[in-house]
């Protein structure tokens, strides 16, 4: 018997999160490739440390465009805030504290989901400006570039670090979640279960 | 040089590069050392750093010499002569002279015939028509033994010592300002930091260069210094002279062998029509005392090298071959005479008139008259395309090429690093360079074309009845078909082989066919032959140009006696008997160089001989109580004379040689924007001025600001060797001209910006340098605003740029013929 | 410790840039394209093909004129900042036992880390052969035991070469000859890095900012924090992060939904 | 697609070792620079600097005739090894691109250059000199016999060596020339 579905991600949604997610490892790799030199063993992975130097840009410039796209389809649905928001945020999303019953009910995207959003647009944005800075840095006063080098590195590692949460909470941490971006579709109990209000919104037959 | 000639005998640097280190005080006037002779300019610091020497600037520009000198003292161009002259004075009145020497070893007391004179700036004799003088009331007066009358108290008024402190009394330091623009205690630190060397223990020099040359009397600049060292005692010591500093590769090589209308090699002097109809006359009209009484041997060989067996004894060794000169043939004059069509055809090596030329304009209209020329460089030069460009009308100006017939011939070069050969050096020292690569495509060295040049016009002469043509028939041409060791043929040559076996006292001192080691064996009977006296020993029996035996670093005094071959006779100070007193001890332990030693027993048996650090300036057996004799090598010379060369054996204070006068005077440049503080006579009455519609001279009506052209470290003269350089062109280059920031913002110049500056001759463009570097002076209560122009720059090459030369005057100093591009006026005006 | 040492002497110098001309020649170096605007210097600036450089400046002094004229090149810091901030290995390198900084042409990616981390701005991106550039102390020459060629040519010995602690002592005596002329007369370089210095020191004849150079050079803060701070703990955020997530699974567990295969419509 | 518990176990593995490496102190990284000098196999040949007169040795690297690298000579005693800016760019006077390795001639009144065989040019040279020497000659003036071509300047140079300054004065005295000149009048 079929499973009830849902479409959760239009496939324009799945394109550019998917784009990014992909570019995203290559930028991760390739980056930290570039980061140190104890780590330059990792640009064996993206065509050596020269190699990378362009992948890294050329990935940059798609992620960029991949986040401008993904900011643009989920901005409003990111910015409706509201008492449950807090509730969520007390109750730790269920994930430390609280169990998920005690965690109100969640529109399309939870607090967490948003303040992901959020985190990774300011950082993507945040990572191109100094990656521009970078590109070109004898154009820049010192102090900027220099700057620049500094916060790459820390909205880089910081957005790793990010990405790592957000991966493991969208897989292992969370079974079918994965799916949904994946096929763009949810079960309709798995709407129910982590996102009811959003669920109550859609899923009307 | 003659300014350092008519002084002491010869016109050369007196010491040499490494010998500056042995300074007390030293004065870079007329010269920007550091930038065009940085490498030399180590030794400076040297003396700076180790022997705690006192380095003074006096230049009318702040420059990169200025820049590490102790102080910079501002003057304006052409008034060294005054800056100088108040020197003497100074001296003279303060008594900071060193008597002894200036009574033992300079002319001060010899008494000057009564009919000498000096009156408004004119000396005696002087046809201001012909602007000419008749030096014949420059004379010693003369005893009953037709010797010179000396008073050695120099107390007679006709001494020279007395006629000397006259005239020089005119320049006080009041005048000496008004004339120089400099400030007064600035003048006074100079007067007495140089007059701190007048005691034995202590010496300095002056070094110069083209800043002192470039006038219409810049003999008469050198000379200045030149009495100024005899003065304190400075000649001949370490540490001490004249040094001059020249600005090309081979600039002494090629004066030592007369590649100069007026000489033949070794300063033989070519003979004049009127003067010399034949060999008798020619040697008779020499010197009659002084190591110049040896003439006749160093003629005769080098008639003997240049025609071999045809120079026979009977035929005046083929002294009718030679040319005879008939008045002036300079550079200057050449190039006016080309233009009056008088001269068809021309041949330049290594030489770029258009643009090193004065009055680039009239070597223009020069080149434009010729039938063909050949020009042998390394790179197309301004005046091998000179029929697409004409420079008055400056940068990218078309000549039109149609109206000129001119043929023209450029033959590639070989560099110096293509060919093997020698160079002689500022101090005289002739230096041995190997050939490393091999020339590209059909490159080939100067030697080379001349040597094919000269066959080939031996093959169109043969045959030839003609007694015209026998010079280049008997010519002995013959260096062999290597080419490559043509180089080594020639300075063999050059030194002087036996023709027969040379004689001394009946016993071959030298067999047939061996290279002379010595001019000595120079023999007037045609048993030598030799090309430049003064080169021999630089090939006996080995080639010592190419000697590498250098001292220990640091020790001694720098002569480097196994390091090349200095000429003459491998000295290195000049003059250095003079380092000695009249018993021969050195005058002070500190600059000591040779000494007499009693003791030393000579090969012959005989005892006592100059021994120290340096090769003796002198006869190396000459006992210092020698008495003077009639005859031998060194006729009228004793053992207390110093400056052989000269008949007196000793430095001159006073010159009847030169032809502006025996004492140097200060006259303003031909353009000037001032009166003569000092007299009457405003510029030179005996500066030649060339006579040519491209010639006007400009006055300061027109023409407000002095204009002084120089040159920069990273350019080399008319530029065909730096401006084809990419890493020399990135440094320098557009042409700019210095302006001080008072006059820039007075005619509202911005720096870098494109200017046009003019002269009576034509009109150039330049950048602005707007710098602190120059600055305003107050000549006689007047404010004179100077302008500085490199003059490096031509149409062709990487960098380019108009050229300087089209507003230097076509004028020159009255015995060499220099052009005045030091001294001129010109007017700048913003826009190009 | 570094063992040589170049000690520039700016009260030798006399600006005739043999020091630029020698270094283009020994490494073959192009021209640049340079246009007179108003000074001798013409060069503007350190380029990836010119890697010394002269700088004139004219300043009025005691009723005349001083002339600064200042041979500068990179200072081959020890810990340098460039080295610190090359992501590749043995691409831009310190030698152990000479002391030189130096760039392989052929490791460089030209990820320009080390224009922004010089204090002095010293290497230079080349954009066409995607390489920074920059003095190499003459590496292959100070390994055969030749002189710098800059130093090599230096007519006035204004650029000195040779063992450090010597040249050290040599600076030390020229400051105070120095002083009596120029009263602001000071090394310049020894003393950088907290004392770890550079080993390309100067005399100079003013304070180091009248010739545009940082006072008291140091790594930027900024590279501090990246490489000092922020590097050892990436592998802590990163691997905590990780680790983190792998307890959270093994302690809670999946969320406790289960798929349970039938329709779940609103009933 | 699902990450099962096991593949996940494995990633985290492995980017905890990255870290952990990434997490290493910093070794300063040694460069040991032992090339071989672009003039190692050249033949060392002494020459001198063809610009001023100080007379600065230089040392001319020279490998299958072609010049590879020149600096100054360092046992030469006036200069010690040290060259200014030009003398150290002596090199591009030989290595240029802009030298002229043929004859060049231009044709009365042409506006541009033609190539020419080098035998060819000397001779038509040698034509000319002879033929403006004949027509200049002057073998006797107001009855002195002074031998002189006075058609003909040889405007030598100070930048060329004394063998060749003496081959100058030679052929140019033989052949009667008084304009005889370089560009340094002292």
């Amino acid at each position: 018997m079929a499973v009830h579905e849902i479409q959760r991600f239009s496939n324009s949604e799945r394109f550019w999160h998917i784009t990014g997610a992909a570019t995203f490892i290559v930028l991760a790799v390739s980056g930290l490739g570039l980061y140190a030199r104890e780590l330059s063993w990792l640009t064996v992975l993206t065509g050596g440390p020269y190699l990378s130097k362009w992948v890294h840009f050329l990935a940059g410039l798609v992620f960029a465009l991949c986040q401008v796209m993904n900011f643009v389809q989920w901005r409003r649905d990111c910015s409706e805030w509201a008492e449950v928001d807090g509730d969520w945020l007390r109750k730790s999303g269920g994930y430390l504290w609280s169990s998920h019953a005690e965690v109100p009910e969640q529109g399309r995207f939870n607090t967490g989901q948003k303040i992901m959003f959020w985190s990774t647009s300011l950082e993507s944005l945040g990572l191109l400006t100094t990656g521009i800075v970078l590109w070109v840095p004898f154009v820049f006063p010192k102090g900027i570039a220099s700057l620049s080098l500094l916060f790459h590195a820390f909205f880089g590692v910081t957005l790793i670090m990010l990405i790592v949460i957000h991966v493991y909470l969208a897989t292992a941490a969370n079974p079918g979640t994965f799916r949904a971006m994946w096929t763009g579709r949810v079960s309709a109990g798995w709407a129910r279960f982590h996102h009811a209000r959003w669920w109550k919104e859609v899923d009307r037959p | 040089m003659p300014g350092l000639g008519a002084s002491f005998g010869r016109g050369a640097m007196t010491n040499h590069f490494i010998d500056m280190k042995n300074a007390d005080v030293i004065v870079i006037m007329g010269s920007n050392f550091a930038e065009n002779h940085p490498v030399g300019f180590q030794w400076v610091m040297e003396a700076v750093e180790k022997n705690n020497a006192l380095l003074i600037h006096v230049d009318p520009r702040f420059t990169r010499t200025s820049a590490v000198a102790h102080k910079h003292v501002p003057m304006r161009s052409g008034s060294d002569i005054a800056f100088l002259g108040g020197m003497i004075n100074h001296l003279l009145a303060g008594g900071k002279i060193d008597r002894d020497y200036v009574a033992n070893y300079t002319n001060a007391p010899f008494i000057i015939s009564d009919k000498y004179a000096f009156n408004e700036g004119v000396f005696s004799g002087l046809d201001a028509e012909k602007r000419s003088y008749n030096p014949e009331s420059w004379q010693y007066e003369k005893g009953p033994d037709g010797k010179p009358k000396l008073d050695p108290t120099l107390k007679h008024p006709r001494s020279v010592f007395q006629l000397l402190k006259a005239h020089y009394s005119r320049y006080d330091i009041e005048t000496v300002v008004k004339i120089t623009g400099t400030r007064k205690e600035d003048v006074l630190f100079v007067y007495d930091a140089m007059a701190s060397t007048s005691v034995p223990d202590r010496s300095g020099f002056f070094a110069y260069a083209m800043g002192w040359t470039q006038h219409s009397n810049g003999v008469q600049h050198i000379r200045t210094a030149a009495m100024i060292q005899l003065l304190l005692g400075n000649m001949g010591v370490p540490g001490g002279g004249i040094n001059a500093l020249r600005g090309h590769a081979n600039v002494q090589g090629a004066t030592d062998l007369a590649v100069l209308f007026h000489d033949l090699p070794g300063y033989l002097g070519l003979p004049a029509q009127g003067a010399h109809a034949n060999l008798k006359e020619y040697l008779d009209k020499g010197p009659k005392a002084g190591f110049w009484v040896n003439r006749p041997a160093f003629v005769v060989s080098l008639l003997k090298a240049w025609y071999g067996d045809a120079a026979r004894k009977e035929n005046d060794f083929c002294f009718d071959y030679l040319p005879k000169s008939k008045g002036e043939h300079s550079f200057q004059q050449a190039f006016n005479v080309m233009a009056q069509g008088k001269i068809k055809g021309a041949v330049c090596l290594g030489q770029n008139p258009m643009g090193a030329g004065p009055n680039a304009g009239q070597m223009f209209a020069g080149l434009s008259k010729l039938d063909w020329l050949v020009s042998v460089d390394f790179f197309v030069n301004e005046t091998a395309e000179f029929w697409k460009s004409n420079p008055t009308g400056g940068l990218g100006h078309k000549a039109d090429p149609a109206a000129i017939k001119a043929e023209v011939f450029v033959f590639p070069a070989a560099t110096v690093v293509e060919k093997s050969g020698s160079f002689t050096n500022s101090g005289r020292w002739i230096q041995w360079h190997e050939q490393g690569s091999k020339s590209p495509g059909d490159a080939k060295t100067d030697a080379v074309f001349t040597i094919r040049l000269g066959r080939e016009l031996k093959k169109l002469y043969a045959g030839s009845a003609e007694k015209k043509d026998r010079p280049i028939l008997d010519m002995t041409w013959d260096y062999g078909e290597k080419e490559e060791e043509i180089p080594a043929r020639v300075l063999k040559e050059i030194n002087g082989y036996a023709v027969k076996d040379v004689l001394k006292d009946g016993k071959a001192v030298v067999k047939a066919g061996e290279q002379l080691p010595s001019f000595i064996f120079m023999r007037d009977d045609g048993s030598t032959a030799g090309g430049c006296w003064i080169y021999t020993g630089v090939f006996a029996k080995e080639n010592k140009a190419a000697s590498r035996k250098a001292d220990k670093p640091g020790e001694g005094i720098g002569s480097n006696l196994g390091w090349s071959f200095a000429w003459p006779a491998n000295r290195r100070i000049l003059y250095n008997r003079a380092s000695a007193d009249l018993s021969g001890k050195p005058r002070s332990d500190r600059k000591k160089v040779i000494w007499w030693d009693a003791g030393a027993v000579n090969p012959d048996g005989k005892k006592g001989k100059w021994a120290g650090l340096d090769v003796p300036d002198f006869g190396a057996t000459m006992a210092p109580d020698a008495k003077p004799s009639d005859k031998g090598l060194f006729v009228g010379i004793g053992g207390m004379h110093p400056f052989i060369m000269n008949p007196e054996g000793r430095g001159r204070l006073f010159a009847a040689a030169l032809k502006d006068g025996p004492f140097p005077e200060h006259y303003e440049p031909v353009e000037t924007p001032v009166d003569n503080v000092l007299s009457k006579q405003k510029s030179s009455p005996v500066a030649k001025i060339y006579k040519s519609d491209k010639n006007p001279i400009g006055t300061p009506d027109k023409y407000p600001y002095v204009l002084t052209t120089y040159r920069l470290t990273e350019h080399h003269l008319a530029g065909a060797m730096t401006r084809n350089l990419p890493w020399l062109a990135e440094l320098m280059p557009n042409l700019f001209f210095e302006i001080s920031k008072e006059l820039a913002s007075e005619l509202g110049i911005k720096p870098g910006e494109m200017c046009t500056i003019s002269s009576a001759r034509g009109a150039i463009k330049a950048q602005a340098c707007v710098t602190d570097r120059l600055k305003p002076m107050t000549i006689a209560g007047r404010k004179v605003h100077e302008i500085g122009l490199p003059w490096h720059w031509g149409f062709k090459g990487i960098a380019v740029g108009d050229v300087a030369n089209t507003l230097v005057a076509s004028v020159g100093d009255p015995n060499v013929f220099i052009q005045e591009s030091k001294a001129l006026l010109c007017d700048v005006k913003k826009g190009g | 410790m570094p063992k040589l040492a170049m000690f520039v002497d700016v009260t030798k110098c006399v600006g005739c840039r043999a020091c630029t001309v020698a270094c283009k020649q020994w490494n073959k170096l192009p021209m640049d394209k340079t246009h007179f605007t108003g000074s001798y210097q013409n060069l503007p600036d350190l380029t990836p093909t010119t890697y010394r450089l002269v700088t004139f400046k004219e300043e009025p002094f005691g009723g005349s004129v001083s002339w600064h004229l200042l041979s500068h090149s990179c200072f081959h810091c020890n810990d340098a900042p460039c080295v610190k901030a090359c992501p590749v290995p043995g691409a831009m390198t310190q030698s152990a036992d000479k002391g030189y900084v130096a760039v392989d042409r052929k490791k460089c990616i030209g990820c320009k880390y080390c224009v922004t981390a010089c204090p002095w701005g010293i290497p230079k991106y080349e954009s066409k052969s995607e390489v920074v550039a920059k003095c190499t102390f003459c590496a292959e020459r100070v390994e055969n035991n030749l002189t710098t060629a800059c130093a090599k040519s230096c007519p006035t010995g204004a650029i000195a070469f040779g063992d450090r602690d010597g040249l050290l002592a040599a600076a030390k005596k020229r400051v105070e000859a120095s002083k009596k002329i120029f009263p602001k007369a000071q090394i310049y370089g020894p003393g950088a890095y907290g004392g770890k210095g550079t080993n390309v020191f100067y005399l100079l004849k003013e304070e180091p900012s009248f010739y545009g150079l940082p006072p008291e050079p140091v790594a930027s803060a900024a590279l501090g924090l990246w490489k000092d701070v922020l590097r050892p703990l990436t592998g802590w955020g990163i691997g905590a992060t990780v680790i983190g997530a792998l307890i959270h699974y093994l302690a809670k567990g999946p969320a406790d939904y289960e798929e349970k295969g039938e329709g779940h419509g609103r009933s | 697609m699902d990450v099962s518990r096991r593949n996940f176990l494995k990633l985290a593995g492995a980017v905890s070792a990255g870290s952990a490496l990434g997490g290493l102190s910093m070794a300063r990284p040694i460069h040991a620079y032992a090339k071989d000098l672009p003039t190692k196999g050249a033949k060392e040949v002494p020459t001198l600097c063809p610009y001023c007169a100080v007379g600065c040795g230089q040392i001319a690297h020279v490998r299958d005739g072609k010049l590879v690298n020149l600096e100054g000579d360092a046992s030469h005693p006036i200069s010690r090894g040290r060259l200014c800016s030009k003398g150290a760019a002596t090199y591009q006077m030989t290595v240029n691109d802009r030298r002229l390795t043929k004859v060049l001639y231009r044709a009365p009144g042409a506006s541009e250059w033609q190539e020419k065989p080098y035998d060819w040019a000397l001779q038509e040279v040698a034509k000319r000199f002879k033929a403006t020497r004949d027509a200049t000659f002057v073998e006797k003036d107001g009855g002195a016999l002074v031998n002189r071509c006075d058609g003909i300047a040889w405007i030598g140079s100070a930048c060329t060596d004394n063998e060749e300054c003496y081959l100058f004065a030679k052929l140019a005295r033989s052949a009667g020339i008084v304009s005889l000149e370089h560009q340094a009048r002292l």
